[in-house]
């Protein structure tokens, strides 16, 4: 099988270059590539468009990235919970793309799929759908939308293998699986490399075809943003 | 008249036994408190797990497993875990019986509006759109007026709309009712404690009141 | 949670009517659901317009229903093994639509993702795009294609609980996920049925939510189309 | 004149380290025998596998274990198993690096036909229409003509397509040749001991022959 390891973040993203197109896994803190994001941050890479479902915390996940002014384009469903992010918003450094989280989860899938366009009823008749052809299919509109592809998607696993298989742990696999397919390049840091052998092809979530590199993440924080305990 | 938790009371005796239901933020998350232990159904969360359990305690806390609002939960045997692909396939293929969800306006056709505020800032839609616009069977949970003493349920909706024809049925502080195919909203029940009149005033869009309206039981 | 279980196929299929469409998974004889196909035998069902990859063998799968005339039309990407088969279709007996297999694949998880339409490159400029739209993105042609729903969907599985949550084994997995979520009545036949939360939620590949029905199938034949060994 | 073993040979050097390949039925599935050892690929079965291994044993034999061709196969270490639908993701969505099939009929301007035959019965295309159409880089493996004679390499397919303008390369029994954007096909290379007028003689569509043509070797 073919060996996909890096040593580390630095490495996995050392070409990512200023004003590329990312996709970064995760819902809220949950199943974010922290690593990744970390080494972005030392790197410095500037005017970055990022995918992604949010937009992290004011310091945590991609809130860091915007401390640093790194990104120029935020492509999400939600981005509730970052007041840097609205400063910026605000102000109009920041740009900003709101997409229904199916219809963004869709057009991920769509990229890596090899689906250019597809039809849902999402959005019908509200402002997502300007500009969007609307069709009817069996007495119910639709609208079109496009695949959505990335220059570089980074992705977070539980579990991979050196040849680039990934298995997802409860719901940080979200947005992953469809990131991890739809990126040029794609970066997959887990939390437990194992070699090539380990895991149960029945049990794969992301087959390595899509995972072009793969490295053994440090230090994970897993940050909870709404720690809620029962009383 | 209701507070939240008589709403969400309200609201879970809709709920039968079998149903796969997705609950919204805020008032519609307190249903599943009030969910008779004798039915069996399935919680999904969006984010990608169907099989919702109880909030965790301090040691079972895990960062791998929150709901869409980004809270930790705890699965119930019997969950499944997927991708959020997979998650809006559910609801984008009706497999889902029934989406409660807030509101801040609801017309007299069935339009919802409850995701933007011009001039506030906007965080986005998350997947209200999704829900909205695929579910068989949508239940709104919301104050029958705003803070300010100003109907939601309205001829048209004034706010920027998340789905249009959607809202099936209505349950807020003051009554029960049901938007009909023709528009309106038809009274079915009332608060306890609450007048015709009261509703009356209390709702802008058009009101259909047929026969005796009885007092909620619960 | 929910509990699903039937008795038995006989059980599972009684109210499948006259003139129902059904899809049925497997790849060739591999995952297919031999306990439903007998049971439909017995129940002598008739009209039958069948979704499945392939027809089955002569004496096996799909096969046995085509004998006793019980199918009216089968949409498929590939029916060569079958002379029974090819003897109906040439005398006009029995219908016949052939999808590519990728198309096939793609209109059932549409059916059951609620995509009433998508564009594929598959079958461009071929007799499969006669009637279809066709329509340019990023320079390349592609037609657009519609989903694929089906009254019942008789689906095979390794494991099962009584939730109808579904792990498939090997390549036995094949049409079988999309086609659960793409029936009405989706019916599962399982090798093991398990009791609910025996299944590791990470590994479930058919959620639940897909399958209304679910009963442990019985003396598994598993026939092989082509044993290939080693020299 | 290369027999099916010497074109499986010769195709098996286009073979490159790290690739996804995905390999018809027939000439196509013989190429797996001869990538050298040292190159780490991974062969994909489009009925939801990458990662396929030899044939079984007696003992390995298993009915949940096929390829594309039906045919018993073992796994890989590393191998990964998925749905069809996610096959032809894969598939369609080009993350198959190499991709070798049969044909009937090339033209000169990469179009194939292989999955019918007009008066015959109709089996179906199978994958191969999704293969064809998604494709990053095609290599045909056939003969140069039909056993009555009849040249395969075509000014246009007198047989009903399976994919307009897909196919890169061709090995034949004769040949190497190229699908050149402009139409035509360039010849690469000669089969041991073949003339350049045996195969001008074979190719009816427009044949292109710059320089020296060598021989192969392997």
């Amino acid at each position: 099988m073919i060996n996909k390891v890096v040593r580390d973040a630095d490495e996995a993203v050392q070409d990512i270059p200023d004003n590329a197109v990312l996709m970064l896994g995760g819902f809220g803190l949950s199943g974010i590539p922290e690593n990744c994001i970390a080494a972005l941050l030392r790197k410095g890479v500037k005017g970055l468009t990022c995918i992604s479902n949010n937009a992290g915390v004011d310091d945590f996940g991609i809130g860091l990235l915007l401390k640093t002014r790194q990104v120029k384009k935020m492509i999400s469903s939600y981005v509730g919970e970052n007041e840097e992010f609205e400063r910026q918003l605000l102000s109009g450094e920041l740009e900003v793309e709101l997409i229904p989280q199916g219809t963004l989860a869709e057009r991920c899938r769509a990229g890596g799929a090899g689906i250019p366009a597809f039809y849902t009823p999402a959005g019908v008749g509200t402002e997502v759908a300007q500009g969007k052809e609307v069709r009817e299919f069996h007495g119910k509109k639709y609208l079109m939308e496009h695949w959505l592809r990335a220059d570089f998607s980074l992705v977070k696993a539980w579990k991979g293998d050196t040849t680039g298989n990934l298995i997802y742990r409860g719901t940080s696999r979200n947005f992953n699986p469809m990131m991890a397919a739809a990126g040029k390049i794609t970066i997959a840091e887990v939390e437990e490399l194992v070699p090539v052998g380990e895991l149960d092809p029945n049990q794969i979530h992301t087959p390595g075809i899509y995972v072009q590199r793969i490295f053994q993440g440090k230090h994970y924080e897993k940050r909870i943003e709404q720690r809620t305990i029962r009383k | 008249m209701l507070d939240k938790v008589g709403i969400a009371k309200r609201i879970a005796r809709e709920v039968k036994d079998g149903m796969y239901i997705n609950l919204g933020i805020g008032i519609p998350t307190l249903v599943a408190n009030y969910i008779p232990a004798n039915l069996h159904v399935v919680l999904q969360s969006e984010n990608g797990l169907l099989g919702i359990g109880p909030f965790p305690t301090e040691e079972q806390v895990d960062p791998d497993l929150i709901n869409a609002g980004k809270q930790t939960i705890t699965m119930l045997p019997g969950s499944a875990l997927f991708s959020s692909a997979e998650s809006f396939a559910m609801i984008r293929g009706g497999h889902i019986d029934l989406t409660i969800l807030g509101a801040m306006e609801v017309s007299e056709n069935g339009d919802i509006a409850n995701w933007k505020v011009p001039g506030k800032m906007v965080k986005g839609m998350g997947g209200a759109m999704d829900l909205v616009a695929s579910a068989s069977h949508i239940i709104v949970a919301m104050q029958h007026c705003s803070k300010d003493g100003a109907s939601k349920l309205l001829k048209e909706c004034t706010l920027p709309i998340t789905g249009l024809r959607c809202v099936k049925r209505i349950v807020t502080d003051l009554a029960v009712l049901d938007v009909v195919p023709t528009g309106g909203f038809k009274l079915l029940e009332r608060a306890p404690g609450v007048s015709i009149e009261q509703i009356k005033n209390a709702t802008a869009g058009k009101l259909i009141i047929e026969g005796e309206i009885p007092e909620m039981t619960f």
